[in-house]
């Protein structure tokens, strides 16, 4: 059985929710406190939506810091499965264990609403599910989830196909759908190289059952409940 | 003449700055216990037209008191410079 | 932190009300007296009381705790006729939140609060220290928050002062909601002349808890120690209390005190910390130092508990250097809590907090003699009896007499002809801001947090599920104050009305109010009658409705150079939503349902948006309240939910009927439109097709439903007696409309153009644009 | 000895910077057509203790690099006085 260990920061207000996903596909959820070095044998972490320090300065710049990182990093360097939602994508960003950077919306404003996206790839631990292409709908609620890093680094994200998740560029129905951030190429979420270690500022958590008006976001925890560790390896290989 | 105008905008001083408290806690951790009375603020740097470099300033004070910063809980520093 | 582990300073003789000049501080003159908002009266029931001249620090605890914000001088005996009572009220009034008892164990803590003169002041950190503030009251009774309201009012968006004061409060209150990980829920936003100068930001938060882990904040046990816990003391907001309790003038610029600024980072750890100090056991008591901060917390927990306390201010840790003891008690520095504990339980409490990066000092400890005792470096700065502290503030009975003025426009009719045509005004009133999508407001709130959120701001009530359980709670914040203002009686009425509608819309019970009272200065005769009459008629409706009021809150002496606001009782609701996944949305979703308005149309125009917008007329007699068809038609709602027989409801409010009709049809700005065709032949003979249309009576919700349900639906409503009106079909791209002999036809493409663009288009640039227009 | 550092962090150049935008928008429509090239960062004021000037500025650069600005996005500036 996967065990899966959601890191709570000081100010991490989505890590209830992240537990409470992970437990629906039948994970052995538990929580890791910033100040732990240990993730308790963990198959994938999961580092979880908030304000980690208040996002005081950068989103992410300060809980970067902390303890428990270095063994994010070490668990993410031997391949182990890491999620970052919203304050955890930015969190992955400011540790360099992905590329780019999350900064105020273009709008200005926080934004706080389901959006459309393209599920741009299935080979990751948290999108096996998904059909390549598959168009979901989840829930963002973030001030700082503009993606932007240097042409080179977008250039080279498109490339080897590391874009993982985007916004759709319009949807039927509504004028006032797309891109809530002014996202380079609007990109929703990211992977590494390897293709563990995975950031979205969507909230898959906040969505992953019919009472909550939207449940694609089911797909992200099924398919982490579902993943080998081999799988993710023959993938890459296979590229 | 154009000038290059910088303010610096900080929170009162007595007011609380949540924001500084929490980069001078990170700071010690990371090993600069040196580090103290962290306050952050706002840097903003634009480009005024203006006849003379008194004018220039002249101009940015009320663009200040108008807008840049807000008199309720801030202080503003103007810096000029030819261009 | 050292001075924490040093021992609190013995006692003075017990009984004692002894008491010491603090070095330095000003002799208490009647000029002094009068600086401290206090009357001739009070003063002689201080001297009194005390047997002798106060300190300078004891007049500041009597100045904060006898204002009008901590005493409810003006207003405790009208507070006293609300039903308060119920098989379900497991806390009335008088704790920091009002506590339901719901299925599975479980219980709702809720309550509302103003944040208004901070707010007019900074709106930013006003509003945010407000949202702070509501939170803090609902977890100190061990309650985790899961919804936060707010109901606002500002002047006209066409001038830009006002727009400043509306974009900085509703960053404010989303910046701090959002970080602390409490969804927004709801709210209201409504704009109006009598509020420029004087904006209205009110807060309403909503928590969880199991029964058996509600806590009182009654200092008790002799010996027990009193910790600060949370951020350090500064020298914010001193006075805080008082200046809520004056009018708003140039004056008070000057007598303004230092802005408080809200830390939601140390609020979510706040949080954290004493939910777990609370349900681990640990403590005794626990109270937010809110208004007038360290003062009201200790002297009113002594009060609830009958005991006395004994601080030391030397021992609070300070942000500043050399705060004085008066300045100490009375500063209102955000993010601070006091704790109860026993002796044994100290040095538990504090690894709790050091967990959460928390301070937690002793501060002070309860003592036998009842006395409210502050020492400061071995010297008795205050000792006042703590009970008459808290209980004998002279009560006020202010003179109530209606203006003339109100009397007249009641009775008045709009002089000049509509300017625009039927169909166009409906655009009119679409783009008005008041009734416009405030979709600009709550898309900057964080309504999914939490992962239980069944419906979103944007219809009626918000939804929010209870994990593990089937059930989920509504929750709205409601208050029309045109009609309050034009009839204080019925406008009251009115607004529990729809409160309890636009509960019962989701197909939940309303199960109990929390009321935030915003009116001018008490002290007019006009003022108080508004005040009076305002709460006759929350108090019979919540009688009808069986919703006692938990808690509340008074703000009066909401008065700008431009004279009173309208007066403004927000009503907070929550209400029962048996099953969860029963929930009923506010919008048309399905081709061919059936149409059904329910209840009846007279035609009401009085007080209506139609006139105020289009007809540039505020008058006329408020449609009145026929409580009893309101509780039927509640109960039809909830029981045709609960048999799952409806696919939407959304109940008629401001705009009337067609607005109604117009807003389920235009549905979320996420989704497609679904138009419908309707007739209203027949539905309400011999009323004018503008009162038809856009007449405010109350009670009236539209519904759509499968036409499989059609005949159960009308056998439901006979039994209830509740007025129903098939009126056609959903289906289209239009709005199609038959009234009388006119027929209407509204594109819904241009229509939801013009409501969902109506704010955003005129809050393009209003963060930028503070002193402009000042 | 202590030093006041003043750090200034502003947006790498030729990013968007919105919030200038804003600004510089808002300040035309208040009367300041004459302003242009409006950028807004972050303004950072600390004391370090350091044995001198020279020490003091390195630790700033370090704490700069290390935290206070993202070197993907932002350039920064400091300004080191006695104290
Ligand atoms: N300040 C606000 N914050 C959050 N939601 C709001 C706010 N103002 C309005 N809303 C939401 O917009 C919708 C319409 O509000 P309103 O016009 O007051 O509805 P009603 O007339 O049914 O009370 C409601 O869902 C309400 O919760
Ligand atoms: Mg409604």
């Amino acid at each position: 059985m996967r065990n899966v260990a959601v890191v709570r920061f000081p100010g991490s207000n989505s890590d209830f929710d992240a537990l409470r996903a992970a437990e629906a596909v039948g994970a052995k959820a538990y929580f890791v406190w910033h100040r732990d070095t240990d993730l308790q044998g963990a198959d994938v972490v999961i580092l979880p939506g908030g304000f980690s320090y208040g996002d005081y300065l950068r989103a992410g710049a300060i809980a970067r810091f902390s303890p428990v990182m270095q063994a994010v990093q070490r668990h993410a360097a031997d391949g182990g499965p890491v999620l970052g939602i919203c304050n955890g994508f930015q969190i992955l960003c400011e540790a360099h264990l992905l590329p780019g950077a999350l900064l105020r919306n273009a709008g200005l404003h926080f934004v706080s609403k389901p959006v459309d996206l393209v599920v741009e790839r299935n080979d990751t631990p948290f999108t096996a599910a998904f059909a390549v292409g598959a168009r979901i709908r989840l829930p963002v609620a973030h001030g700082e989830g503009r993606f932007l890093a240097t042409d080179d680094t977008l250039r080279m994200l498109e490339a080897e196909g590391r874009v993982v998740l985007r916004y759709v560029a319009e949807t039927e129905g509504s004028p006032w759908q797309p891109n809530p951030n002014g996202s380079a190429a609007h990109i929703a979420g990211i992977r590494n190289a390897a293709g563990n270690v995975v950031g979205i500022m969507p909230h898959p958590e906040r969505a992953d059952e019919p009472v909550l008006g939207l449940a694609d976001g089911r797909g992200f925890f099924t398919s982490m409940a579902a993943w080998k560790p081999q799988s993710l390896t023959e993938k890459v290989s296979k590229r | 003449m154009t000038y290059r105008v910088n303010v610096k905008v900080m929170p009162r001083a007595g007011l609380l700055d949540p924001q500084g408290q929490a980069v001078e806690h990170a700071l010690s951790a990371l090993g600069f216990e040196e580090a103290a009375g962290v306050r952050i603020g706002r840097a903003i740097e634009l480009e005024i037209a203006a006849p003379s470099r008194a004018d220039a300033e002249a101009r940015a004070r009320q663009m200040c008191d108008k807008l840049l910063a807000n008199p309720v809980t801030e202080d503003y520093l103007l810096r000029i410079e030819e261009h | 932190m050292e001075s924490g582990d040093r021992e609190v300073t013995g006692s003075a003789v017990a009984g004692s009300t002894e008491a010491f000049a603090f070095p330095g501080e000003r002799p208490v003159s009647s000029e002094v007296v009068r600086e401290h908002n206090l009357n001739e009266l009070e003063y002689e029931r201080i001297l009194e009381l005390l047997g002798r001249q106060p300190t300078l620090t004891e007049l500041g605890v009597f100045s904060a705790l006898w204002s009008e914000h901590c005493s409810y001088k003006h207003s405790k005996p009208v507070l006293k006729t609300f039903p308060t009572t119920g098989p379900h009220v497991v806390q009335g009034p008088g704790e920091n939140a009002g506590v339901l008892r719901l299925p599975d164990g479980w219980a709702v803590a809720f309550k509302i609060e103003s944040h208004n003169h901070p707010s007019a002041v900074e709106p930013y950190q006003g509003a945010a220290t407000g949202v702070g503030g509501i939170l803090r009251d609902v977890f100190t009774m061990g309650a985790r928050p899961v919804a936060v309201l707010n109901s606002l009012r500002f002047g006209p968006l066409d001038q830009p002062r006002n727009r400043y004061l509306f974009a900085g409060v509703v960053r404010g209150v989303g910046d701090y909601g959002n970080c602390v990980g409490v969804p927004t829920l709801g709210g209201e936003v409504d704009f109006a002349p009598g509020y420029t100068g004087n904006p209205l930001v009110n807060a309403m938060c909503v928590g969880l808890l199991r029964e058996d882990h509600l806590i009182r904040a009654a200092a008790e046990g002799v010996g027990n120690v009193l910790l600060a816990v949370g951020a350090r003391t500064g020298r914010d907001g001193i006075h805080g209390a008082s200046f809520a309790s004056e009018e708003l003038s140039e004056k008070s610029e000057s007598r303004r005190p230092q802005v408080q600024v809200g830390d939601p980072f140390t609020e979510k750890l706040l949080l954290e910390a004493s939910l777990e100090l609370i349900t681990s056991d640990l403590i005794v008591a626990i109270q937010d130092m809110g208004a007038a901060g360290l003062t009201s917390s200790s002297a009113e927990m002594a009060a609830r508990g009958g005991v006395g306390v004994e601080i030391d201010t030397g021992l609070v840790p300070t942000r500043e250097e050399g705060m004085t003891p008066y300045e100490i008690l009375l500063s209102e520095s955000q993010e601070r809590m006091l704790v109860v504990a026993t002796p044994e339980r100290v040095a538990e409490v504090r690894r709790v907090c050091e967990k959460w990066e928390l301070a937690a000092t002793p501060v002070g400890r309860v003592t036998d003699d009842g006395i409210f005792r502050v020492k400061h470096q071995g010297l008795t700065v205050a000792a006042i009896p703590g009970q008459r502290l808290v209980d004998d503030c002279p009560i006020y009975h202010p003179e109530a007499r209606e203006s003339e003025e109100t009397r007249y426009r009641r009775t008045a009719l709009p002089s000049l002809p509509p300017s625009v045509n039927l169909d166009r005004a409906l655009e009119l009133l679409l783009d008005s801001p008041g009734i416009a999508s405030k979709r600009w407001v709550y898309e900057q709130y964080d309504s999914s947090v939490q992962a239980s959120t069944v419906i979103h701001p944007g219809g009626d009530a918000g939804v929010l599920r209870v994990p593990g359980t089937a059930f989920g709670l509504a929750v709205t914040v409601d208050c029309n104050a045109r009609l309050v203002a034009l009839d204080p009686y019925e406008g009251g009425k009115a607004a529990v009305a729809e409160a309890a509608r636009n509960v019962a819309c989701t197909g939940a019970r309303p199960l109990g109010v929390t009321d935030c009272l915003n009116f001018g200065n008490p002290e007019k005769p006009e003022v108080f009658f508004q005040f009076r009459e305002a709460c006759r008629g929350i108090a019979d409706a919540c009688r009808v409705f069986g919703t006692p009021v938990t808690g509340g809150n008074v703000s009066f002496y909401n008065e700008s150079p431009t004279g009173a606001v309208d007066p403004t009782p927000t009503i907070g609701m929550v209400g029962l939503l048996a099953r969860a996944d029963r929930r009923v949305t506010s919008f048309f979703d399905r081709a061919g349902d059936e149409v059904l308005i329910l209840g009846a149309t007279r035609g009401a125009l009085g007080g209506s948006a139609y006139w105020a917008e289009v007809r540039g007329f505020v008058g006329g007699a408020p449609p009145p309240v026929d409580l009893e068809a309101e509780r039927r038609l509640q109960d039809f709602l909830v029981e045709a939910a609960a048999q799952g027989l409806l696919r939407s409801a959304h109940d008629a409010s401001e705009g009337g009927l067609l607005v109604a009709l117009a807003e389920a049809a235009m549905g979320r700005p996420y989704a497609a439109t679904m138009g419908a065709s309707l007739d209203l032949e027949g539905y309400a003979p011999g009323v004018e097709v503008d009162g038809l249309l856009y007449g405010e009576d109350a009670g009236r919700v539209v519904v759509s439903a499968d036409p499989a349900h059609r005949d159960t639906l009308l056998e439901l409503a006979g039994r209830h007696q509740v007025p129903l009106f098939r009126a056609g079909r959903t289906g289209g791209s239009r709005l199609e409309l038959r009234a009388g002999s006119r027929v209407f036809s509204w594109v819904l493409e241009s229509l939801r153009k013009t409501y969902f663009e109506a704010i955003p288009r005129r809050m393009q640039y209003a963060d930028a644009e503070r002193s402009a227009g000042e």
